[in-house]
């Protein structure tokens, strides 16, 4: 375990580069902007006076210059605080806190729904290539890749929501209902029924893609062939070789599409009206509130260094060629 | 109706009893439920004693009463913790008489010492509209707990500050605002009022729970047990809600015009357009008179004629709106005149005025080039862009438009200037006085949003505001808002092209809905829900 | 001599390819015997390896016939194939155990228990030290020769009457090549198993097989004992072909000095 | 006279398990000399071959090629010193640029050295493709649609184009058939008498060496293990492991000699 | 290739529906002159009743058709725009890593690195509030998002190549180091990265729609994303406002999918041969 442990902290140590350089960036990016908090500020209250603005400007902490802020900020993620948030006034630590869970919710059921059908479909097709079955799935999932996921959401939710009522339209859990426990699971699993469904229906196409060019590269390796002359059962073959050889490329994918996953919860979450790291992300940059922003993307940065980093202890423990004494 | 208010008027108890003998579905209103409203921002801070507008006043309206609410009835006032106000000949003094028996949630008496300390410290130096509001206010007596007496430095017209009331006067708890920072107090955060609503919970990105508070000072209210608000920054889906049962109520217009028809045909919800009268919006076309076209009169003349207000209100308002025709509203009939220079639709003379200005069509067909901000912050301001943009097309002007988020437009148009027409959406809150001539009066620094960044300058039209300012005969003050309106409308500082108010979708379950002006801010005492 | 299988008139064509893999191919494989199918690259000789052990691709047309002396093979249980690339014939997500295990209970009725303990045995039989531990051990942790024991095993684990060795021998070091063969030929010995020893070393061929058969240009170009065969080509081709083969006997191109 | 003297190179590659490649390697090739390199895989004859072709870097270790410090040599003067050493590698298609022409790859050495005038090249090209027994007709032929045999021979044509003194031939027939490996055998030594090259014959076919190598020398586990003249050093093999080479060459036992 | 490309049925399916497309944009002017964005008629015409619309009009009155077939210019220009950019800054940067080397290689990953783990849609909403949505800005958001694809691949290519048998002996040859560079290696790390174009062209186009979507389309071009969000307000009572524009993206990313795979299938399989 000591190796393992080293590992996961290289990997931690290595990306601080990396964070730094993302921190510096949407720094700049947001200091560029047309307007600032008390822009956004004064906006949404209807209206103030120029010596309010100032005000204001000075209880925010903007009227310092951009280096001298950068300093602080850089200084405070250093010590692990994530700042103040000015639209929302209050610690940005602990809105993130609230938020994240339900983001979690979110790609971690869609990841496992579009992982575990898109894997099984994918074993469905590329256990024969070319035939009717793979055919269809490929064609079909094709089609799911081209859908953008916030149509699918609409319809989705017009549907089994609106239409038919079966589903609730929009929410992460009934609000203020008291339930706790088993029954708030409940809730919360029907509540995510839908977004889950339009955030993975592309990566289960996807998932399925990957998954099938793998089995089709596997059957043209030789261990299939040499399983074959040993008479292994085909069945066993499929699932034992081709299909265990294949979920290593589909590993890989689930970490490389961990970023996209995230982006895509932002659209989503707008659609189901999930107040997670999307919508979030969305009032930051709409309330000019950096500090905000910024926390949203580093812990978002810091979600996909994770998940990458879960990715490559799963794949080592899939592939006995890394991370094991060679 | 709103008749002028006069100076000497008295409103006391007389005008309550009226109120609840006028609306005989209030005594049937049901106890007891919980009502889901949809509410589609979550306001920075929620104190209505510092912040001014609509989004914090939706729900903290609830909690936090002002002195006064807006009304059908009387003289267009209700009393709510002041019981009458009356003005000094000399306009340099107003007493208000408070209410007796009323306790602040914590369960400490309410007292003029609250009144004081809310005005002094609070809405003159804090607050968005009482800083110009107040900003002549020298101190508050107080003769004893239920009397508070404003002294002004100048003199103040007892109407500008009655109709201000509903919007200005929040009143704070003084002793847990006392020696603190004002602005940082937590109980910005867990309002403590004397509202019929308690604070119950707020849990960020999904809901406020308000609860019904069962000391509240008129005996029998409020009906409901708990309001929930909603968050849900998407208007589709509050139409789906509602439709699915999951919310009783979206005010605001939070379902599109567009869907309304529809909305309105499905069976157990209702639209009601009333309950917003006293929250008239203005949709302005901001001119830059900085602009060496548009400071061309006969072109701002030009574009107001090439804009069809008619289809303005039928396509983009769906006819919930009102033409308009300068810049006060109709629904504001104290200040309103129809006698001012009107522009009708036509498309020949707006030519005409650009050939006779000197602009004439080059050979692509375009005269000049324009950039075009259309506010983002509501679907019709930027509609009404897309349409300006093809209005001013078929008159040869090739306009651009320029698309910023609230931030952005803010900084683009009242800070940098950096905009040729922009479109607003301004409110008109109750008195010229306070709103609509911000618009036009010069000497307005960069920064303030809803105010005169176009550049405009007219020394008469300055004069006229300021001279109104202090005017105190109400008869007279109407006489100059008259004029006022004739001079913007002549000179066209910028073009008021419709005034338009919300809607709000209920569940017919939802009982003694629109039953003021203010509604959707008021505070929903009389509010029930059937079982 | 009992004939265990024999080729008639085979022709293979692959699909999609111009010219077929094998013409007109007729030859009987002895039962008992080592049999060399000597060739250059595309001369056809892994077609017959793979049309023999039932693995030719989906869609390839086969004209002509195999026929077998008994009830037709089944893979695993009655040939094994042993492939060039010890490397890529084994699963590399699968531990050798596993390996040795799927492959006994394959064609054989075993239960995982005594399937664990055949597998030892037979890795002790292709001489790889320390049975237990290897079969525990991952195939990228052998070195090729090793990993060519282990598919060795493998192809023989059901106790096959026929192996067939597909270029077995030729990814290998000189030194590695020639202890394969020679466990080849204790195998085909002890077990009295036929070998059809695919190859495109005539000389290798000469030293291992019985009888040596020359492929060239998919068709059949001569077949005989391997003493005769390489002593007295009768066929041309056969004749170039030991002609460019080089041993330590060969006259050296260059002098001593230069 | 000494064509290429190599004194103590020695280089390790990085990683978990520091492989010594070349341990203390010496070596030394006359002009015109074929030397034969055997070992088995794995002992470090091509990181020794890279080494020489200038590909690798030793740790240490000297090397003369032609009265040059070979080794201290760099950037333009490598490129240019080049010429005197080229290489043939193992695998004839990777070796060209996919989309290579015959006579392209052929040209291009001869650019790269200005050896001819621009106008005379394709003459040149066609000219060096006749000498390792191509047809010229193939120069424009892409190197991909040759066989392996017509492969190695334009690589042949193509080391030879800027009349180098030695040629590291690194596996260079190991890939070929037998029939197509005994005709490249034959234009190897061929041009060596013609052009008086040297060669650096690395091979693990103990028999191929033997072929066409003056002197051998052993190569395991970075180290050179001995060294001779070819037919004294197989007669008395010194090392097990050069028995055990012997030993592992089947013989063909024919009766008639070769045609 | 061609040909090669004709025997597949999908990439034939996809290539006639690329042509289409491709037609509609390069005719738009031709097919349905004037501003798209102009008020044209009764509002809500719904589909197939009007003959003047036939695909109906919406809330503003104006035509549906006349939307769909400029949204595909905005989608092309979009999509190609910012696969331009990213393929091209990819592969500047890929390269120069792969052959620098060392610390400029090292820096310029950790540069990938950052984009790479930011999420790119996250990044383009950020950018194009802060911005301003214009075409430019959101083709170029969308390429912040993209181009680390291009670089990793260039850069890997690269890499293998550098280490490739030809390449080494090109050295031997006493070839130029820039010769080999950009004669060698960058035409042959090229093909990878364009096969994977069509790809990031696809996904250009979706990040549009949802930057549209989320109201951060240009105002001044019809987006199909702009109008399946505006649309979004009338979906119960006027599906077809979102419905129309959301099949016309869908067809159009699945044409290119469909080309793209194709040519990436036929690309590899000249190379292995």
């Amino acid at each position: 375990m000591p190796r393992l442990l080293r590992r996961v902290a290289t990997r931690l140590l290595g990306s601080i580069p990396v964070l730094v350089i993302v921190v510096v960036g949407v720094f700049l990016l947001l200091n560029s902007a047309g307007g600032d908090a008390v822009d956004a500020y004064l906006l949404s209250i209807g209206g103030g006076d120029a010596q309010q603005a100032e005000e204001l400007r000075i209880r925010f902490g903007l009227d310092q210059s951009v280096t001298a802020r950068l300093a602080l900020t850089l200084a405070q993620l250093a010590r692990g605080d994530l700042g103040y948030s000015v639209a929302l006034n209050r610690p940005i630590g602990a809105v993130i806190a609230e938020r994240l869970p339900n983001t979690l919710w979110l790609m971690g059921s869609a990841t496992a729904l579009s992982f575990a059908l898109g894997s099984a479909l994918g074993v469905l097709a590329g256990r024969r290539p070319g035939s009717a079955a793979d055919r269809l799935l490929s064609a079909g999932s094709l089609f799911l890749y081209s859908i953008p996921n916030f149509w699918l959401g609409l319809v989705l939710s017009v549907v089994f929501a609106v239409r038919l009522r079966w589903l609730p339209v929009s929410g992460i859990e009934t609000i203020a209902s008291g339930k706790t426990g088993l029954a708030r699971a409940a809730d919360i699993a029907q509540h995510l029924v839908l977004p889950v469904s339009a955030l993975g229906m592309i990566y289960l196409a996807l998932f399925l893609r990957v998954m099938r060019a793998g089995m089709v590269e596997a059957w043209g390796q030789d261990y299939t062939l040499a399983a074959r002359a040993r008479g292994v059962a085909p069945w066993r073959i499929t699932l034992n070789h081709a299909a265990r050889n294949a979920l290593l490329p589909l590993v890989t994918m689930l970490g490389l599409q961990a970023a996209s996953m995230l982006g895509g919860s932002v659209v989503i979450e707008s659609v189901f009206g999930i107040p997670g790291f999307g919508r979030l992300a969305q009032e930051a940059v709409a309330g000019r509130d950096g500090p905000l922003l910024m926390g949203v993307i580093l812990v978002s940065a810091l979600m996909v260094v994770a998940a990458n980093l879960l990715v490559d202890l799963a794949y080592g423990a899939l592939d006995p060629r890394v991370g094991g004494p060679r | 109706m709103l008749p002028s208010v006069s100076r000497r008027t008295l409103l006391g108890t007389a005008a309550a009893l009226l109120a609840s003998t006028a609306l005989p579905r209030l005594a049937r209103a049901a106890e007891g439920g919980r009502l889901v409203v949809a509410a589609d921002s979550e306001p920075r801070q929620l104190n209505p004693a510092i912040v001014a507008s609509n989004g914090v006043f939706f729900i903290a309206s609830k909690v936090v009463e002002p002195l006064a609410e807006a009304s059908y009835e009387g003289d267009g006032l209700r009393p709510l913790l002041a019981t009458a106000w009356e003005g000094s000949d000399d306009g340099r003094t107003i007493t208000f008489t408070l209410r007796e028996g009323v306790t602040w949630h914590d369960g400490t008496p309410f007292t003029s010492a609250d009144v004081a300390f809310s005005a002094m410290e609070v809405w003159k130096p804090l607050q968005n509209i009482g800083r110009s509001l107040f900003a002549d206010l020298e101190a508050v007596d107080t003769p004893d707990d239920h009397t508070a007496v404003f002294r002004f430095s100048k003199p103040t017209p007892l109407q500008l500050i009655a109709n201000a009331l509903p919007v200005v006067s929040s009143v704070l708890p003084k002793h847990l605002y006392e020696g603190t920072d004002i602005a940082a107090n937590p109980a910005n955060g867990a309002l403590v009022g004397t509202g019929p609503f308690t604070w119950g919970e707020y849990r960020p990105g999904e809901y406020y729970l308000l609860k019904r508070n069962p000391a509240y000072w008129n005996a029998g209210e409020p009906h409901l047990e708990e309001i929930v608000f909603r968050v849900l920054p998407d208007r589709a889906a509050a139409a789906s809600s509602l439709e699915a049962g999951e919310i009783q109520l979206a005010a605001f217009s939070a379902v599109p015009l567009a869907d309304l028809a529809r909305i309105a045909g499905v069976p157990g919800l209702e639209v009601v357009t009333k309950g917003y009268e006293a929250l008239t919006y203005q949709l302005v076309v901001e001119i830059n008179h900085r602009n060496e076209y548009l400071r061309n009169l006969k072109v701002r003349q030009a574009i107001a004629h090439a804009i069809d207000k008619r289809y303005v209100l039928d396509a983009i308002f769906l006819g919930y709106a009102e033409e308009a025709t300068g810049p006060v509203p109709k629904n504001a009939p104290a200040f309103y005149t129809g006698d001012v220079t009107t522009y009708g639709f036509d498309v020949e003379k707006a030519k005409a005025l650009l050939d006779e200005a000197g602009f004439p069509a080059g050979p692509d067909g375009v005269r000049f080039r324009l950039n075009l901000l259309p506010a983002p912050y509501f679907n019709e301001t930027r509609q009404f862009g897309d349409y300006l943009r093809q209005a001013l097309a078929a008159i040869g002007i090739d306009a651009t438009i320029v698309a910023n988020d609230s931030a952005g437009h803010q900084k683009a148009v009242y800070t940098d200037h950096a905009f040729d027409l922009a479109i607003a959406p301004t409110v008109f809150r109750g008195d010229p006085a306070i709103s609509t001539t911000i618009l036009v009066r010069s000497g307005i620094p960069a920064g303030v949003p809803f105010s005169n960044q176009g550049g405009y300058v007219s020394p008469a039209l300055d004069a006229l505001v300021d001279e109104a300012l202090v005017t105190l005969d109400p008869a007279k003050r109407v006489e100059l808002y008259d004029e006022f309106q004739r001079l913007v409308t002549a000179d066209l500082p910028l073009i008021n092209v419709a005034d338009w108010s919300f809607t709000s979708v209920a569940s017919d379950k939802v009982e003694n809905i629109a039953t003021n002006p203010r509604w959707a801010v008021s505070n929903w005492a009389d509010v029930g829900l059937e079982e | 001599m009992t004939s265990l299988a024999t080729c008639d008139r085979l022709t293979v064509r692959y699909p999609g390819a111009a010219r077929p893999a094998l013409a007109d191919l007729t030859l009987a494989l002895h039962a008992g015997e080592k049999l060399a199918v000597v060739g250059e690259s595309g001369s056809g000789k892994s077609t017959l390896a793979r049309a023999l052990a039932g693995l030719l691709p989906v869609g390839t047309a086969l004209s002509g016939a195999i026929r077998w002396s008994g009830p037709p093979p089944r893979p695993g249980r009655d040939i094994g194939t042993v492939f060039q690339d010890p490397g890529a014939s084994l699963d590399p997500l699968l531990t050798v155990g596993a390996h040795l295990v799927e492959g006994l209970r394959a064609p054989l009725p075993l239960g995982r228990a005594e399937a664990r303990a055949r597998a030892a045995a037979l890795l002790a039989r292709v001489h790889i030290p320390d049975p237990e531990r290897a079969l525990a051990a991952w195939p990228h942790q052998f070195s090729g020769g090793q990993a060519q024991r282990i598919a060795i095993a493998l192809a023989i684990a059901a106790g096959p009457h026929l192996l067939v060795a597909d270029e077995a021998t030729s990814a290998l070091d000189v030194l590695v090549q020639a202890e394969i063969v020679a466990l080849l030929r204790e195998l085909c010995r002890d077990a009295g198993m036929t070998l059809l020893f695919i190859t495109h070393d005539i000389a290798l061929a000469g030293t291992l097989a019985d009888r040596v058969a020359v492929l060239h240009d998919a068709r059949l170009v001569e077949i005989g004992p391997a003493a005769r065969l390489l002593a007295a080509p009768r066929e041309p081709y056969t004749r170039a072909l030991l002609a460019a083969q080089l041993d330590l006997a060969s006259p050296r191109l260059v002098g001593t000095r230069p | 006279m000494t064509l290429l003297d190599a004194r103590g190179l020695a280089k390790t590659y990085p990683g978990e398990r520091r492989i010594r490649a070349l341990d203390d390697v010496s070596l030394s090739i006359a002009a015109g000399e074929t030397l034969g390199l055997i070992g088995p895989s794995g002992c470090g004859k091509s990181t020794l071959a890279r080494v020489l072709a200038r590909l690798a870097t030793p740790d240490a270790g000297s090397v003369r090629l032609d009265g040059l410090d070979w080794l201290a040599l760099s950037g333009a003067g490598l490129r240019h010193a080049r010429r005197r050493l080229q290489m043939v590698f193992q695998d004839p298609a990777a070796a060209f640029h996919p989309r290579a022409t015959a006579g392209g790859a052929v040209a291009d050495a001869l650019r790269i050295h200005r050896l001819v005038p621009r106008r005379d090249r394709p003459e040149a090209a066609a000219a060096l493709l006749r000498q390792v027994g191509l047809s010229p007709d193939l120069a424009r032929r892409p190197v991909a649609t040759l066989s392996g045999g017509q492969r190695q021979r334009v690589a042949i044509a193509r080391a030879i184009a800027p009349r180098p003194r030695l040629l590291v031939l690194d596996e260079a027939v190991s890939a070929l058939d037998a029939s197509v490996r005994a005709r490249v055998l034959d234009l190897l030594v061929r041009l060596q008498a013609e052009l008086g090259l040297a060669y650096l014959f690395i091979g693990h076919d103990l028999a191929v060496v033997r072929a066409v190598s003056h002197r051998i020398a052993v190569m395991d586990a970075g180290q050179i293990i001995e060294t001779g003249p070819a037919e004294a050093l197989l007669s008395d093999p010194g090392s097990p492991l050069l028995r055990r080479l012997i030993a592992a060459v089947p013989a063909l036992h024919r009766k008639d000699p070769p045609v | 290739m061609i040909r090669e490309l004709l025997r597949r049925p999908e990439a034939l399916l996809g290539g006639l529906l690329l042509l289409l497309i491709a037609g509609a944009a390069l005719l738009a002017p031709v097919l349905s002159p004037g501003d798209p964005l102009a008020i044209a008629g009764r509002p809500l015409v719904r589909p197939f009743t009007d003959p003047a619309f036939p695909l109906g009009t919406d809330g503003l009155g104006r035509d549906l058709l006349a939307g769909v077939i400029h949204g595909v210019r905005t989608s092309a220009a979009i999509g190609l725009a910012a696969a331009l950019v990213a393929v091209l800054a990819g592969m500047l940067v890929g390269t120069a890593a792969g052959f620098a080397g060392g610390l400029v290689d090292e820096a310029l990953m950790r540069v990938v690195d950052a984009f790479q783990i930011v999420p790119g849609f996250l990044l383009a909403l950020a950018f194009v509030s802060v911005t301003g949505p214009s075409l430019a800005v959101v083709a170029i958001a969308i390429a912040l998002g993209a181009w680390t694809g291009p670089a990793r691949l260039s850069r890997s290519r690269v890499l293998a190549l550098r280490e490739a048998d030809f390449v080494a002996a090109a050295r031997v040859m006493g070839m130029h180091p820039a010769e080999i560079a950009l004669r060698q290696v960058m035409p042959l790390a090229l093909p990878p990265v364009l096969a994977v174009t069509a790809v990031i062209v696809a996904g250009a186009i979706l990040t549009e729609s949802a930057l549209s979507f989320l109201g951060l389309g240009d105002p001044n071009a019809v987006t199909w994303g702009g109008m399946i969000a505006e649309g979004r307000n009338q979906l119960r009572s006027a599906a077809y406002l979102s419905i129309i524009p959301g099949i016309a993206l869908v067809l159009t990313v699945i044409s290119i999918y469909l080309v793209g795979e194709a040519l990436t299938d036929v690309l590899a399989g000249k190379r292995q041969s």
